[in-house]
């Protein structure tokens, strides 16, 4: 229970130091800010050792278990320890790291969002199956109207009108006004969201 | 040679990711388990070496007894972050993953008042700056059609409401209907942003089968 | 919005959908029902559970099914004058309570009230027995019999106003002339009745705790259990019993019963040649002998009472919210002639158990009283009991009535229901079982009196709304019989919800309806009424749920099978059963405390029972399978998307087509980009930012190679990277390293990488800051950065991101620093928009979006990412947009079709 | 100038917070009705009534970046969601794509625990860091949608467009989908993707909808009221502009 206490206290505090130190126009407080959120970077890359073990845990655990489909956990920890040890060993920038970037991460990462192109596409035609309103009506109708309009047609170009007024209308205009209300709405509930958090009404670290 | 093999292992696990459009099956899982596994890998390589050595270990070794006495806090707490490891210790981390929150919490309210409401409502103004524009109708009228795409928007998302006799939740006529002008903003924006997430999805695909007829030769 | 179910999936969908998102099936269907909270209970087709079942007990009902088939022709020779059975599965005498499940218009009745005697039965018959049943007190003072008063409820009615209303909605169906028959020949039979050895002191409550305390009994010889505390238990509740004459010969013919001897229920002893002769015997239940003091009563009240239970539930229904299946008797209540069963009737798991005969346990008990070790359904009795406490914590809270009267009456608290359902979760039972048991005992709590509990757990409480009907209705000395009516009839729905024999195996061991217990005494008095069945009608054959529907009249002389062995209860709840009791010699009579059999169970209670018993029926449902046909379409409308995308892709690059031009039009947030890049001064330090994952770097490549092949080649500035994200100072050496290798850019002198910046906009803005702090590394001092210390000594910063909010972080967080240096977006097409107002407000001073953002700087003739792909790109995106349109016109009509079949 | 306008909005809000958390009412704030959370009430009810499991990914979101607030919002929805599923057959599981909010996942659901009476039941694992970069994240957690028993995923906190897979795995195992991102191309994909999607800033009212506990009805409350502030400084600054006085 005082470790909770002691939690939010620091919360509390780091919080409104760091805060302070950026709405109050006194240069004084800059360095301390910034030497503040120094120390939050170097504590975040502890949680992301932290996090490892939490990988490294879970999946030993499905293989100690013999859960089903273990063997891919056994094999996810196995690709990791590799990793890890030829990173510590060579670094990021060395030669396997380098092959395991661009021989797995790389293309990986690339297939999967590859498969979004289909499954966007599934998505969207089967929304209005899914929901009828006026929302996702007009969610469809610009999406499609979006992406022909950008297009080019063999030896033509552009599409006349398509391509030079209306898709340059309805992303600047149109749709910036939205992004913009979409913008601010989502900024006035971070501001909240982050003074709950201030005020230790929120507190994630446990306790209440 | 490297090139190479790099270019096979790359082929092989785009072909078992992209397996995935015929059914999920044992290669994907194999494909995504093995890059789950490598992506963590390279990760924590990097926080040891880009920031664990040369933001706490260098300067615990190399630093100046001011640096040294400056940095005894983020190690107190990197220790007790670390804590977290054990799940018998783990409420020791609480003071650190609190110094996380607190950081976030003002880095949330900075950002969200800083980077985006001020900026983004002076930017709501700007066209109306006929007086310096080149051409002030057409520039008013698109500021006008933002202006109210941003407002509607944002009344959209008004969750305050009154309780009507028959027990419903309502909220009053003029912010309901200003709303549905939201919700058609909301729902094109949308849209626009749906199709260039696509558009990033399709030259993703475009990318990845291209390298694959690369390694032929295509 | 409240969400409405899916009948086929069982997922949410919004309450104004027609079609379910999930399955796409309509929503309003009526098949593959699945209960969720607040949901009314509707018809269970208990049949699609056959395939859930374990093998053995798949097994246990085929041979039970097969013995059936045989009984059943048997069953029809030896009732000839009974009128044929009906074509449904059940017996004759469930078919009789299934037609009257039928329109009214059909004047059909069960088959027992059609071998009822007509209206004009012997009038001797009727004062033998009117005038004997008024003299009863259910209060206890002497003699007493509790369906005393229920008997003369027709005596009271003949004075109009007394008569209760349930009494009328029967007088119709009882003017049949096929009842006559049937009384005649069960009157034909009676000289064969024994007198039942059993004394009044035997008499236990049919309630699970009841019976299975000899159960417990029984397995107390290897739990050795202390016989005194079965005793003690036995002597609580039967204080509460109505008090009987005692006979010597009861306590001489209880004797047999103390020690091992232990003799199970007749029903149970299937393995003794009487039961072997009882499986033969013809399946008109024994009970059906009882109709001649039903039809003497018929001419006031005519029909049993059974069918008029729906009077008491019609009211809480209306008002309460009760399940659905209760709306039957609610419905039935509306018009006279409608005193019918449910529809639902023959399709209930009863009447599935009525096709077996008998469950399939039995088999397993066959030889229980040679030897103690019972079934498991019994032996759970034991830790029930002991894990009393507990479940009396878990509880429910509508639930709490009832504890508190179990925890007066020792024995009777062992009957509670939420023990027997705690009892069943302590089984590894499969877990569609598992929950079927644990139906059983909220199904019994959720009626308005309790089926399977016993009277004396009932003594203090307050009776529900609906028995005022009977209040009302009846004199103050009848009033005790009246409230039982409903319990049986509560009884059938509740034991509805069981669709599978292991479930009804249970609901035998626990759930002796306890209108039995009001009912039975009368019974004894009316020995003649005894006879009729007795060698037809092997009691052993009469599952519970079965005697649950016994019209409390017929009931009375209904069980006793003279061919099986063991005393004959000959009064009390078990009257005419044979054998049952095997503690009741260890039992003194005691003087029946008055007890009242109202319930204590108000509204709110019973709502909730009702809430838990839908909730538990859910978990009994077999889940249908998810629309089995749209998930196949769904998936070939996958492979058909898939395949025509990669036809189109392949095909265009494969064939380095090249026949659509490159787009002309300059966007406004473009514009500015390559006048404002090359104005910088030759070999200018440059920060390239590299803040995009490799998920979408073919796209960042694509946009980025041609402003950088373009940018590079002319100004040839000192290039700086840095990136937020751990890969992306990998990307940026993969990018100079085969995209830009043309440029042969050199490491050090021309190109620097810092790498990996931790800490998001605290990491932007200490860079912005302190450069050199904020990656502290020896590299800075390298020709390609030696000059800069702070971010203001970069003559431009590129961004390249995949992320809007990225980009409005370094935009926010360097604004000050940058000192008035430009800041170019190069962005995922997915963030472009949303990055666009940073531009058009002069935040930046130029943005390229995606591959057309790449391509309007790229020159036709080079070679570039974009002009490869740009082909293949158009006619993917124009195939996309076609598919989305025509597709979405698709599903919008066939969403609004489906929606109005779901309205239909 | 921005620097003191900012510290002023900031007074304001944190002013307003604290005095509608303290404030006394009579009845309590009502709020328009969103069909996502009430799809998520009955999802987690159903959770324990059925035994299913509830598989909440709360994001990627640093807490050192504004993305971070999607993150605390989430963990403030798993605080609500994890007391009210605590006591299923199968308590829910936790992906997180951000070690430091894994951590605090872990936390937050040992609280809920806790709260709930069954602090025996907490297991650390429950709460699991499923992948460091977006992708691997997002692939990750595919695995645990797909895993047995799972009827509901909700997706709520800072995903960006990869949780199109999530979706996509969801979909293929029919779960019920309840999905928020603060990434408006995140919002696009869900919209389109997911059955009842939530969109803007209903994110952050998640913990207002699911749990009654005054300072989140308070937040909402501030939103609302700063909301129309800003569409009035939008207009007034809109109309300065014009006439040129600004």
């Amino acid at each position: 229970m005082k470790g909770k206490l002691v939690a939010t206290a620091i919360a509390i505090a780091v919080g409104l130091f760091i805060l302070v130190g950026t709405l109050l126009p006194f240069q004084i407080l800059v360095p301390v800010r910034l030497e503040l959120l120094h120390w939050a970077v170097i504590i975040s890359s502890a949680a992301v050792l932290v996090g490892i073990a939490n990988l490294l845990n879970v999946h030993m655990q499905k293989v100690r278990r013999r859960e089903k489909n273990s063997a891919y956990s056994a094999i996810l920890i196995l690709s990791m320890s590799l990793t890890l040890a030829l990173g510590v060993l060579f670094g990021p920038n060395g030669g396997w790291m380098q092959m395991a970037f661009e021989g797995i991460i790389f293309p990986v990462e690339a297939a999967l969002m590859a498969l979004l192109a289909v499954t966007l596409i599934y998505a969207s035609v089967r929304l209005l199956r899914r929901r009828t309103d006026i929302m996702s009506i007009v969610f469809i109708a610009t999406a499609a109207l979006t992406i022909f309009a950008s297009i080019s047609l063999p030896f033509l170009g552009e599409i006349p009108i398509f391509g030079d007024v209306i898709h340059p209308w309805l992303t600047s205009t149109l749709a910036a006004g939205g992004a913009r209300g979409l913008l601010l709405g989502v900024a006035l509930g971070a501001l909240t969201t982050g003074l709950r958090a201030l005020f230790a009404f929120d507190r994630p670290f446990g306790g209440k | 040679m490297s090139d190479f093999i790099v270019g096979i292992v790359g082929f092989l696990f785009t072909i078992m990711i992209l397996s995935y459009l015929i059914g999920d099956n044992f290669l994907f899982r194999l494909a995504v388990h093995i890059f789950v596994g490598a992506s963590a890998g390279y990760v924590a390589t990097v926080a040891i070496h880009q920031v664990i050595m040369p933001y706490l270990i260098v300067p615990l070794i190399q630093g100046s007894m001011k640096e040294r006495t400056l940095l005894a806090i983020p190690l107190i707490l990197f220790v007790l972050m670390l804590m977290k490891i054990s799940p018998r210790l783990s409420w020791m981390g609480g003071p650190a993953v609190g110094y996380l929150v607190g950081a976030g919490a003002a880095v949330a309210i900075s950002g969200a008042v800083l980077g985006t409401i001020l900026p983004q409502a002076g930017a709501a103004a700007q066209p109306f700056d006929w007086l310096h524009n080149p051409n002030p109708l057409g520039t008013l009228i698109n500021g006008a059609i933002m202006l109210v795409g941003t407002v509607t928007t944002l009344v959209y998302f008004q969750f305050g409401a009154h309780r009507a006799e028959d027990g419903s939740v309502k909220r009053n006529a003029l912010v309901e209907a200003l709303a549905w002008v939201g919700r058609l903003f909301v729902a094109l924006t949308l849209g626009v942003l749906f199709a260039g997430v696509f558009s990033a999805a399709l030259t993703a695909l475009i990318e990845r089968i291209n390298s694959l007829l690369a390694l032929f030769g295509f | 919005m409240a969400d409405i179910l899916c009948p086929h999936c069982g997922m949410p969908n919004a309450s104004e959908q027609g079609v379910c998102s999930f399955c796409l099936k309509p929503l309003s269907g009526k098949s593959a029902e699945v209960y969720r909270p607040g949901e009314a209970p509707t018809k269970k087709t208990t049949a699609e559970l056959e395939s859930v079942l374990p093998e053995w007990l798949r097994e246990a009902r085929e041979k039970a099914r097969l013995a059936d088939a045989e009984k059943t022709a048997q069953e029809t020779q030896a009732a000839a004058e009974r009128p044929a059975p009906k074509k449904e599965e059940p017996p004759d005498f469930l078919a009789g309570l299934a037609s009257l499940g039928k329109d009214d218009q059909d004047d059909e009745i069960p088959d027992w009230m059609k071998t009822a005697p007509p209206v004009s039965a012997p009038s001797i018959e009727k004062e033998k027995t009117f005038p004997r049943r008024q003299e009863i007190r259910w209060e206890g003072d002497g003699v007493t019999d509790e369906v005393g008063g229920l008997a003369t409820t027709p005596a009271a009615s003949e004075n109009g106003d007394a008569m209760l209303p349930w009494m009328h909605s029967s007088e119709a169906s009882s003017e049949n002339e096929e009842v006559a028959d049937w009384l005649k020949k069960a009157a034909a039979q009676e000289e064969e009745r024994p007198v039942s050895p059993f004394p009044t002191g035997a008499l236990q409550p049919p309630v699970t705790g009841e019976l299975t305390d000899w159960l417990d009994q029984v397995s107390s010889e290897s739990a050795e259990k202390p016989a005194a505390q079965e005793d003690g238990s036995l002597n609580d509740w039967f204080a509460n019993l109505p008090r009987g004459e005692t006979t010597p010969a009861a306590e001489e013919t209880s004797e047999p019963f103390d020690g091992g001897e232990i003799s199970l229920p007749n029903w149970m002893q299937r393995d003794e040649p009487a039961a072997a002769a009882n499986e033969e015997s013809p399946a008109l239940p024994s009970w059906m002998g009882t109709f001649e003091p039903s039809a003497e009563t018929k001419d006031e009240s005519a029909a049993p009472d059974w069918m008029t239970r729906e009077r008491p539930f019609a009211e809480p229904q209306q008002e309460l919210d009760l399940p659905a299946w209760i709306g039957p008797f609610g419905e039935t209540d509306e018009s006279k002639s409608e005193a019918s069963t449910p529809e639902w009737m023959p399709h209930t798991p009863f009447a599935e158990k009525e096709e077996t005969g008998l469950p399939a346990w039995m088999d397993g008990t066959s030889d229980a009283k040679s030897e103690p070790t019972a079934p498991d359904w019994m032996t759970r009795d034991v830790p029930f009991s002991e894990s009393q406490a507990k479940d009396e914590s878990e509880t429910p809270s509508w639930m709490g009535a009832f504890g508190e009267s179990a925890a007066q009456t020792e024995n009777t608290s062992e009957a509670a229901p939420t023990q027997s359902f705690e009892l069943d979760s302590k089984f590894d039972l499969p877990s569609w079982l598992g929950s079927l048991e644990s139906t059983e005992p909220a199904q019994g709590s959720i009626e308005p009196p309790p089926a399977d509990w016993p009277a004396p757990s009932e003594t203090k409480a307050a009776p529900p709304d609906w028995m005022d009907v009977f209040r009302d209705a009846a004199p103050a000395a009848e009033t005790p019989a009246s409230p039982e009516v409903p319990h049986a009839a509560a009884f059938v729905p509740a034991e509805m919800e069981t669709p599978q024999d292991g479930q009804a195996d249970d609901l035998f061991s626990s759930d002796m309806p306890d209108w039995l217990s009001n009912i039975a005494p009368s019974e004894l008095k009316s020995a003649e009424a005894k006879e009729p069945t007795q060698q037809n009608i092997a009691p052993a054959e009469l599952p519970s749920w079965v005697q649950a529907m016994r019209p409390v009249e017929t009931a009375l002389p209904s069980e006793p099978a003279l061919t099986v062995e063991g005393p004959l209860e000959d009064r009390g709840p078990l009257a005419g059963l044979r054998g049952v009791l095997p503690l009741a010699g260890i039992i003194q009579p005691g003087k029946p405390k008055p007890q009242s059999i109202r319930l204590q169970a108000d509204e709110a209670q019973q709502a909730s029972a009702a809430l838990l018993e839908q909730m538990l029926a859910a978990e009994s449902e077999a889940r249908p399978l998810r629309g089995g046909g749209a998930i196949a379409s769904q998936s070939a409308l996958r492979w058909a998307i898939t395949a025509a995308l990669l036809v189109i892709v392949v095909l265009s690059l494969a064939t380095r087509l090249q026949i659509t031009p490159l787009p002309t039009s300059l966007p406004a947030e473009s514009a500015s980009i390559l006048p404002t890049l090359e104005l910088l001064p030759e070999g200018a330090p440059v920060l390239m930012i590299f803040d995009y994952d490799p998920a979408l770097a073919g796209e960042l490549e694509s946009a980025a190679v041609p402003l950088l092949d373009r940018f590079l080649a002319s100004r040839r500035p000192r290039v700086t990277v840095l990136s937020t994200s751990p890969t992306g100072p990998a990307l940026a050496d993969k990018l100079f390293a085969h995209e830009l290798k043309d440029l042969a850019y050199q490491s050090g002198t021309e190109y620097l990488n810092l790498g990996y910046l931790p800490g998001n906009n605290a990491g932007m803005l200490y860079f912005a800051e302190y450069p050199r702090k904020a990656i502290p590394s020896s590299a800075w001092d390298l020709p390609a950065a030696q000059d800069v210390t702070r971010l203001g000594d970069f003559a431009a910063i590129l961004l390249f991101t995949d992320q809007s909010e990225t980009a409005r972080a370094w935009i926010e967080q360097t604004s000050l620093q940058r000192a008035g240096r430009p800041m170019i977006v190069i962005a995922s097409a997915q963030a472009a928009p949303m990055i666009l107002p940073y531009a058009q407000s002069g935040q930046i001073a130029g943005l390229a979006g995606g591959l057309h953002g790449g391509a309007i700087f790229t020159s036709s003739a080079a070679e570039s990412p974009a002009r490869a792909y740009w082909d293949a790109y158009q006619f993917a995106a124009l195939f996309a947009a076609a598919m989305i349109v025509l597709g979405g016109l698709w599903n919008f009509f066939a969403g609004l079709r489906a929606r109005r079949q779901g309205m239909e | 100038m921005n620097q003191i306008i900012a510290l002023a909005l900031v007074l304001f809000a944190a002013l307003l917070l604290l005095a509608l958390s303290l404030r006394k009412r009579k009845s309590p704030a009502a709020f328009r009705e969103i069909a996502a959370f009430a799809r998520l009430r009955r999802a987690a009810g159903l959770a324990v009534e059925d035994g299913t499991r509830l598989h909440v990914s709360i994001g990627r979101g640093s807490l050192l970046s504004p993305r971070g607030a999607a993150s605390l919002s989430a963990l403030a929805l798993l605080r609500q969601v994890g007391e009210q599923t605590s006591t299923s057959d199968r308590p829910p599981v936790v992906t997180s794509g951000d070690p430091a909010v894994a951590a605090l996942s872990q936390d937050t659901l040992q609280a809920a625990y806790q709260a709930a009476g069954v602090a025996e039941l907490f297991q650390p694992n429950s709460g699991k860091l499923s992948g460091l970069t977006p992708f691997s994240y997002a692939a990750s957690a595919m695995d645990v949608a797909r895993q047995e028993y799972v009827s509901t995923n909700v997706l709520v906190g800072d995903f960006g467009s990869e949780v199109a897979l999530l979706t996509e795995a969801s979909e293929r195992e029919h779960a019920t989908i309840v999905a928020a991102a603060a990434d408006p191309s995140a919002q696009a994909v869900l919209f389109a993707s997911a059955a009842e999607p939530l969109v803007g800033e209903e994110l952050f009212a998640a913990p207002a909808y699911m749990g009654a506990d005054p300072s989140h009805r308070a937040s909402l409350q501030a939103q609302d009221v700063m909301r129309w502030l800003l569409i009035l400084g939008l207009l007034v600054a809109a109309a300065l502009k014009m006439a040129g006085a600004l």
